[in-house]
């Protein structure tokens, strides 16, 4: 009748699952996509990125040369990290930090 | 007479629902006798949208058009422009689809039977599938790369490959997840309490279910066998699956088929891991698509269907989503007149809604 | 490409093809609209044993389309979608949203149509200290 | 002649005559200042019999030797009214009457010199003094009542004058009643108030209240017939016809048939539906009828009695039978959204209490029968006269149509809110009977547990009531009621009695409670325990807390006035107010219109109501009937 | 001893959001991250609540609802933007039905960016809104209300 | 503790008693977040919770609740003063239901849906548990010859060996007041549901603070009524009523929330039969 007791108990006799999250990090999975970096050094700001990105996050110019990303507007896709021919463009892992307006 | 009925509105700022979604209830006492679904909060616009972006960026879209089984949008987006350009996607690639596709339906039930339990009050069912439900995150991000929103799926074929360590992971992640459910299991499945609120509940017949045209665990649990895996799209057609069905027509009967689904879609993973034969991942896909296409995909919630009309340019000329809560609204507000007001969310909740498709 | 299992139909003629698809124990799935520019291509689909079948049914613009949601009552939702985002007028709905299913007052009219919407709204913030308080 | 003789045929005669004149009085110029002259005279005889104290008085045979006169007469008025509407069973009742009491005559009476006619002891003082004194309220809440009931009803109710006489003439039945020693007296007036109830629940002359005052007077008559053969017996068996020699003889039947006619008077289950039917009657005679006189008088008699009863088994089945009524009115009160009908139910429900209370004859259950005999009258007449006024302010006595009536007539419903709390909570009467009546009760299992079931169904209607009619709205504009002074007056007078009450009851309970309790059990041997609950249940420890209540209230107040006005937000709909609606409680729903968002109470009607219960309840309490007599014969 | 920081009770409101942000919203509840260690309360109306967590973009229909939900909250108050939709639209921005971020209708305090943001990026946020509120405490609690009016804008330019 | 003199009991009674509750129902959060495995709040939460409450802005729907929210508390601080004085119970538990109607009648002042769905689910809850109540305390006069608590202090023999079915009764009435599963209909306390926070809906900022606060006497009172079933040796009372507490825990943990018409069919029979199957073997 009441099946949850076993577990309910066992909780209580173990440790709990939780991550103390801002003091205990996980480090983050391989490959995950946690937010956008472009390497400068090697973009020709060609703007294929900007094109391609679905939710419009980069604005890249030729002249003056500028690369911009939005961060509040990437939907942290990774195609533009796909599509870049020089593969300027790399995923971090780490979660973007959330801020102010 | 003025006043002979009480009316609230239910909804959309109610913390029973994920999800804004109004219901007008006319009550008796606390008997409901009318109830009126008013929808249109999450309303976007993404169908319009699609025909404005590039046909491969809308996967990204259509991903988004519900977070919860957004791989399997992806899938059916992809199927149908894969139909129309005729590209053959790697087998490996379909095991893939398939191995993420049921990781998302195990996500997906589980955290359907959080909010279920939330609905009933039931605080440590929900925090033990939620919790259980980590597992499944933790695995699609060390596959995907992604915890919800996974992205992994391209036309002709899929993005990312899953290496043999981390098929090793997913073979323990399910393992973990069978310990979990047989937790679980008995608590939906015998449990007084749980019993007294889903027996009876919401309860509609195979006939009526049949003829509203419920689709998934709706119309599974009315005893029609249907489940659109059984055409066998994507690695369907190697890996066999039997749809799961109840008799019983209540909401009781819609948690029991998740509940055994979730341990089907365990055995799909095994099998597909299992059998999964190496290989390229994805083939190039040239051109643009062309003419009108159905695709249909099975989801958690029941099938969908993708209406996709190229025109041979960059654009689509018409993309048409009918999602699986789509086609089970009609009979929820069946369900709904007669039942006391502390089964409305219950019932809602046990056609297990998504309104953000359903809106798009 | 096109859809296989469709059959024209027109606006007079389909209640009583949807009528039989119903006696055949058809079940609706949904339907498409599609704006062409001078009319409206819509599609019923209708499902059974996993098999598809879809009638077609062109509507010029300005004309009324019968509602189905008498036979199939499942139909009264995509219809009232349908007359949101399109703008056709449907007759004998079910359950009349009056054009305000999806779409609330303020919000664009007819958006889905070839035109795009007819009209946008902005939204302003304006942070006014406490004034006239009723 | 003594100044208490002089008073108490003022009391019992005075009305007649008042009444005869405000009749013949032309017109409401000359109506009003009548009324008021009068119901001040009747109060003021009331209150000055009161200081007298109690006295008996013995009336000279030769007085006495017309009473089977009236009372053919009146038995003649009965049969007649019997034709007049062609219902058999009026005559037949009569008929049986009347043959009763034919008989009852022939019997040699003995002599009876010292017995006297009629005795005025602290028990009638009390009743004396609720008559008259609540009693002449209610008449002059009346005049504005009928003044607008006049123009708003049908062509055919406007017979005020005659309204006014059976009014004001109840009174002074009702005094007579509550004065008369003697069973023949007692029974011509019974009779009498039979007759008048009659007259006043048929006043408007619409079908229902035809109906209703048939129901009203079949059933009464039944009673009267019960007390008439009740009175043949005790004559044939002790030769005297006086109440108190019933008492102290103490033979059972005659006792039970009396405890049936309080049943119908006070409208116990299975008799309860004439007093529901009364209420088609204008409010002051529901008000009359429910806090002073008719169904009161039930209840004066089985409180007269309970020494005959104490202690016998017949008396508990006759505190079962309260007790049942007591539960089983408070669970079909809630499934009623009439407030009359509420109103009406309570009183049934609260009369049962005094019987429980009486039936089982402890000093501290009988002190808590005059308690709640006294603040029932107060808050019960009150309560009536609300619903009045509220009913010619909205047109409707519905409660689920007294939504917002803190805004409509505010003066009314607050005045309305301490009536129905001074029904529940401290420090008002009502609660301190009832908890007494539970201490007196607690050796009686049954009892206790109807008792218990009941008070917890009690509150339920109640909360449910004020929580309907207390609500205000978002930034309300309060209406300045338009209620005619006399109606606003003794709203007020009553209120001020309700707060009197409550603030007097332990000096009322030790003066003159207490004393009254003390002689009636004096010669009985009195166990230690009841003592000992009577001086804890006296002292009242608790006063000083509801004194630092009082001072508490006040801070509140101040924090209330500290709010803002921009403090004040709309309440939660789900987020979807309505912006800019006047009322806070719309909300927008299909269609973007805008609905506004209500509740009605809950009835529970699968659980209790009316007339599933009824179906299986009235059942029960003519068993229990059978029972009372059939436990005489054991 | 800091109580507002310490006892930020919230309330959600699903805008328009596609149910990623909301899960993991929701996700930040359960045993794994337990935002409880906080004194953080789900309470799900916004009369009890500090902190507003709004997903999804807004549209024509809630963003009524999302101006009552913020003006019934008692001040002091802040709001937490989840997501790309949240703070701009993300890739519903063009969208017709779409108004834009939240901070088109009320003021947001911190935006969390993602698609969906993790777990952990929506703690961190709530703490920052946490933060916040003792900022806000003179800023707000004035009654400065914040009134919105929907103005229609003559050129048709969304999608 | 009769002893001391009444007026620093009443003083101890006024402002002791809430820290005690505070501290109960941060042991419950913390309790509960541990069997769901979870962390949870410090063990002071509640009081940090109290405090920012008290410091919010004052929004109200209308000035009339607040009154009835002063009059919840007063109640129920009475309720917990007589008691501690050792005072009439039956007086006590009247004062309680007082507390409580306080509490309804608030809810149904504004008019708002939920509140008002709320109140009407008290209602029936007070409905469903005050004669179990007025029972145990029928029988602890039967045992005792009196309704003074100083006097079941005083005496000899525990209550809990003539009361074996009133006291179990008394824990289903505890879970009700409480606000646990399976109960919980009225504010939603714990979880959400389908009337929000119900009751107290429309209650915030300092006010929903007034309530908290009532709400620790309230625990406390419980806490202390249930110590009196063994009041011979307040230790092992004190061991019981923690036992008593940790199963309202647990239960709350594992069950989900039914619905108010069950409660009432349940607690009218099984409680109630428990009930006066106990009182009706002490008139034997
Ligand atoms: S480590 Fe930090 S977050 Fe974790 S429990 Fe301790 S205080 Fe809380
Ligand atoms: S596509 Fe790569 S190289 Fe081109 S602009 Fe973007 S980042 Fe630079
Ligand atoms: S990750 Fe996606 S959304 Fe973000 S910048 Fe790259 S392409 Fe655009
Ligand atoms: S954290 Fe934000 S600002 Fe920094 S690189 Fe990533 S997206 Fe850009
Ligand atoms: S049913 Fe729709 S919204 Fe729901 S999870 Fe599936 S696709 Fe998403
Ligand atoms: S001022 Fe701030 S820190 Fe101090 S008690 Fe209030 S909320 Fe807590
Ligand atoms: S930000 Fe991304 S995940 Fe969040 S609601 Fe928007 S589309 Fe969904
Ligand atoms: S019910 Fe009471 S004890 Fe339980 S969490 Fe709520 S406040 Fe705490």
């Amino acid at each position: 009748m009441v099946s949850l007791l076993k577990s309910v108990i066992n909780n209580v006799l173990r440790k709990p699952e939780t991550r103390c999250y801002p003091v205990e990090r996980r480090a983050p999975f391989a490959g995950s996509r946690g937010h956008v970096e472009m390497d400068p050094s090697t973009c020709t700001f060609c703007g294929v990125c900007a094109r391609k990105c679905p939710a419009n996050a980069l604005t890249v110019s030729k002249d003056p040369r500028s690369w911009t990303l939005e961060p509040y507007k990437c939907i942290v896709c990774g195609y533009c990290a796909d599509i870049c021919p020089k593969k300027s463009i790399s995923m971090n892992p780490n979660h973007g930090l959330p801020g102010g307006i | 007479m003025p006043g002979s009925k009480s009316i609230i509105p239910f909804g959309p700022q109610h913390p029973v629902f994920p999800e804004p979604l109004q219901l007008r209830l006319v009550l008796e006492d606390e008997k409901v006798v009318e109830a009126l679904p008013a929808i249109g909060y999450v309303h976007r616009g993404i169908e319009k949208l699609a025909e404005k972006k590039e046909y491969t960026q809308n996967i990204f879209l259509v991903e988004r058009i519900c977070g919860i089984c957004s791989f399997m949008h992806a899938l059916a987006y992809c199927q149908g422009i894969e139909m129309l350009m005729d590209v053959t996607v790697p087998d490996r690639a379909r095991y893939l689809r398939v191995i993420w596709s049921e990781l998302h339906r195990l996500h997906s039930h589980l955290l359907w039977l959080g909010l279920l339990a939330d609905s009933f009050g039931f605080e440590s069912l929900f925090m033990q599938s939620w919790r259980s439900r980590e597992a499944v995150m933790d695995i699609m991000e060390a596959t995907a790369g992604g915890r919800v929103i996974i992205s992994t799926c391209i036309i002709g074929g899929v993005r990312r490959d899953i290496s043999e360590e981390l098929m090793a992971e997913v073979l323990k992640t399910v393992d973990v997840l069978e310990r979990d459910l047989e937790i679980i299991r008995p608590v939906v499945f015998d449990d007084y309490s749980v019993k007294q609120r889903l027996v009876g509940t919401g309860r509609i017949t195979s006939e009526q279910a049949y003829d509203l045209g419920s689709v998934g665990p709706v119309a599974r649990a009315c005893g029609i066998a249907r489940d659109f895996r059984e055409t066998g799209y994507a690695a369907y057609k190697e890996i066999k699956v039997t749809p799961v069905t109840e008799t019983g027509g209540d909401a009781y009967a819609r948690a029991r088929v998740r509940i055994r689904e979730m341990y089907q879609s365990i055995d799909i993973v095994r099998q597909a891991v299992r059998d999964i034969p190496a290989g390229d991942i994805a083939v190039p896909a040239r051109g643009n698509p062309e003419g009108e296409v159905i695709s249909r995909v099975e989801q958690p919630r029941g099938e969908v269907i993708y209406y996709i009309k190229g025109d041979g340019t960059k654009n689509l000329e018409r993309l048409r989503v009918r999602t699986p809560t789509f086609a089970n609204m009609a009979p929820l507000l069946t369900m709904l007149p007669g039942c006391e007001l502390a089964n409305v969310p219950v019932i809602v909740l046990s056609i297990d809604p998504c309104i953000s498709c359903t809106e798009r | 490409m096109s859809l296989m299992n469709t059959v024209a139909v027109s606006p007079d003629r389909l209640l009583q093809e949807v009528a039989g698809k119903y006696r055949q124990r058809y079940r609706f799935a949904t339907m498409t609209c599609t704006d062409i520019g001078d009319g409206y291509d819509i599609l019923y689909h209708f499902d059974k044993d996993y098999e598809l079948c879809n009638l077609r049914l062109y509507l010029k613009k300005g004309e009324e389309l019968p509602s189905i949601s008498s036979i199939f009552f499942a139909a009264l939702l995509v219809e009232n979608e349908i007359k949101d985002l399109f703008s056709i007028p449907i007759r004998d709905l079910v359950i009349d949203y009056g054009g305000r299913f999806l779409l609330t007052e303020d919000a664009p009219v007819a958006p889905m149509g070839r035109e795009g919407c007819s009209r946008a709204i902005d939204i302003r913030l304006q942070g006014a200290p406490e004034e006239e308080d009723k | 002649m003594h100044l208490y003789t002089f008073l108490s045929l003022l009391l019992i005669f005075g009305p007649l005559i008042f009444g005869l004149l405000v009749m013949l009085a032309p017109g409401w110029r000359y109506k009003t200042p009548v009324i008021v002259l009068s119901a001040l005279t009747i109060m003021a005889g009331g209150i000055l019999l009161a200081l007298q104290g109690p006295f008996t008085l013995s009336i000279d045979s030769g007085l006495m030797k017309a009473l089977p006169l009236i009372e053919l007469l009146i038995l003649a008025i009965i049969i007649y009214i019997g034709f007049a509407i062609k219902k058999m069973l009026i005559i037949g009742l009569g008929i049986l009457q009347l043959a009763i009491g034919l008989i009852s005559d022939m019997l040699p009476h003995s002599v009876q010199a010292h017995v006297p006619t009629l005795k005025v002891d602290l028990l009638a003082v009390i009743m004396v003094l609720i008559v008259s004194v609540i009693g002449p309220l209610i008449v002059m809440y009346a005049i504005g009542y009928m003044k607008r009931y006049e123009v708003h009803g049908p062509e055919q109710m406007r017979s005020t004058g005659l309204f006014f006489f059976f009014l004001i003439g109840f009174l002074g039945v009702m005094n007579g009643l509550v004065m008369s020693n003697d069973l023949k007296l007692l029974a011509i007036f019974w009779e009498l108030t039979t007759l008048c109830s009659f007259m006043l629940i048929g006043h408007d002359k619409t079908e229902d209240a035809g109906e209703s005052a048939y129901r009203a007077l079949w059933i009464n008559s039944l009673g009267g017939a019960a007390l008439m053969l009740a009175s043949f017996l005790s004559i044939s068996a002790s030769g005297s016809a006086s109440l108190d020699e019933l008492v102290a003889v103490g033979s059972l039947l005659p006792l039970a048939l009396i405890c049936l006619a309080a049943f119908t008077k006070s409208a116990q289950l299975p008799f309860q539906s004439w007093l529901l039917g009364a209420m088609v009657a204008p409010t002051p005679v529901s008000a009359l009828l429910h806090s002073t006189t008719m169904v009161k008088a039930g209840v004066y008699l089985i409180i007269r009695l309970a020494p005959g009863l104490g202690g016998t088994r017949m008396g508990q089945v006759v505190a079962i039978a309260g007790a049942f009524t007591f539960a089983l009115a408070s669970a079909m009160a809630i499934s009623q959204s009439n407030g009359k009908k509420v109103l009406a139910y309570s009183t049934i429900a609260n009369l049962g209490l005094i019987i429980i209370c009486a039936a089982i004859h402890t000093p501290l259950a009988y002190a808590a029968a005059i308690l709640l005999t006294c603040f029932h009258a107060i808050s019960k007449a009150m309560l009536f006269l609300c619903v009045g006024t509220i009913e010619q302010g909205i047109g409707s006595r519905d409660i689920e149509d007294m939504e917002g009536l803190m805004r409509k007539m505010p003066i009314t419903t607050v005045i309305a809110i301490i009536g129905m709390v001074s029904m529940m909570m401290p420090p008002f009467g009502m609660l301190i009977g009832k908890w007494m009546a539970l201490e007196a009760v607690i050796m009686s299992p049954l009892v206790l547990f109807l008792l218990i079931m009941g008070s917890a169904l009690t509150v339920v209607f109640w909360s449910k009531w004020i929580g309907r009619i207390q609500t205000v709205a978002y930034h309300p504009v309060y209406k300045i009621e338009d209620v005619p002074f006399s109606m606003f007056a003794t709203k007020g007078v009553l209120l001020l009695g309700i707060i009197a009450a409550a603030a007097v009851v332990v000096p009322l309970f030790k003066r003159v409670i207490s004393p009254m309790a003390m002689a009636m059990f004096s010669e009985t041997v009195v166990t230690s325990r009841s003592w000992d609950l009577m001086n804890s249940a006296s002292a009242f420890i608790e006063w000083p807390l509801f004194f630092m209540l009082a001072l508490v209230v006040p801070v509140l107040f101040l924090v209330v006035r500290g709010i803002k006005k921009s403090h004040i937000r709309q309440p939660f709909l789900c987020g979807e107010n309505l912006e800019g609606a006047k009322t806070t409680f719309e909300f927008r729903t299909l269609m973007d219109k805008g609905e506004s968002a209500r509740i009605r109470s809950y009835y529970l009607n699968p659980l209790f109501g009316e007339a599933h219960l009824t179906a299986w309840a009235n059942p029960i309490a003519i068993a229990l009937i059978f029972i009372m007599f059939g436990v005489i014969s054991k | 001893m800091n109580c507002r920081e310490k006892s930020p009770w919230i309330v959600h409101f699903n805008c328009n959001s596609c149910n990623g942000c909301d899960i993991e919203f929701l996700a930040c509840l359960t045993p794994i991250y337990d935002v409880e260690r906080f004194g953080i309360v789900h309470v799900g109306n916004p009369k009890h609540a500090d902190i507003l967590v709004v997903s999804g973009a807004v549209n024509h229909r809630n963003v009524r609802v999302l101006k009552n939900v913020y003006e019934q909250m008692p001040s002091p108050k802040a709001v937490v933007a989840l997501g790309a939709c949240g703070a701009t639209g993300g890739i519903m921005a063009d969208c017709y039905n779409v108004l834009g971020g939240v901070n088109q209708v009320i003021p947001v305090d911190v935006l969390v960016p993602g698609c969906p943001p993790r777990p952990e990026a929506i703690m961190d946020g709530i703490l920052q809104a946490a933060r916040l509120l003792n900022v806000h405490q003179k800023d707000r609690h004035a009654g400065a209300e914040v009134r919105l009016t929907l103005q229609p804008v003559s050129e048709p330019e969304k999608v | 503790m009769i002893m001391i003199d009444p007026v620093i009991t009443a003083l101890l009674a006024i402002f002791a008693v809430p820290f005690i509750g505070a501290f109960l129902v941060g042991l419950d959060r913390k309790l509960t977040a541990r069997m769901q495995s979870r962390i949870g709040p410090p063990l002071l939460q509640p009081i940090y919770d109290v405090i920012k409450l008290l410091h919010k802005e004052p929004i109200v729907v209308n000035r009339v609740q607040i009154i009835y929210a002063g009059l919840h508390l007063i109640f129920m601080v009475l309720c917990v003063v007589l008691l501690a004085l050792g005072q009439d119970m039956l007086m006590a538990l009247f004062i309680l239901a007082f507390s409580t109607i306080s509490l309804i009648l608030g809810g149904m002042s504004v008019r708002s849906p939920y509140s008002r769905i709320g109140s009407q689910r008290e209602i029936m809850q007070m409905l469903s548990y005050e004669p179990i109540l007025i029972l145990m305390l029928v029988g602890i006069y039967l045992i005792n010859d009196s309704f003074m608590a100083r006097d079941i202090l005083a005496s000899g023999k525990p209550l809990l060996l003539s009361l074996p079915l009133i006291f179990p009764a008394f824990l289903m009435v505890m879970a009700i007041k409480l606000q646990k599963s399976p109960f919980d209909f009225s504010t939603s306390h714990h979880g959400h549901q389908e009337i929000i926070k119900g009751i107290t809906l429309e209650y915030s900022g300092p006010f929903l603070a007034i309530l908290e606060i009532t709400h620790w006497y309230e625990i406390f009172l419980l806490f202390f009524i249930i110590t009196m079933f063994w009041a011979t040796s307040i230790p092992v009372g004190l061991l019981i009523a923690a036992v008593c507490f940790f199963c309202e825990i647990l239960l709350d943990n594992i069950m989900a929330r039914l619905t108010w018409p069950w409660m009432l069919r349940f607690m009218w029979t099984v409680a109630l039969g428990l009930a006066v199957t106990n009182v009706l073997w002490l008139y034997i």
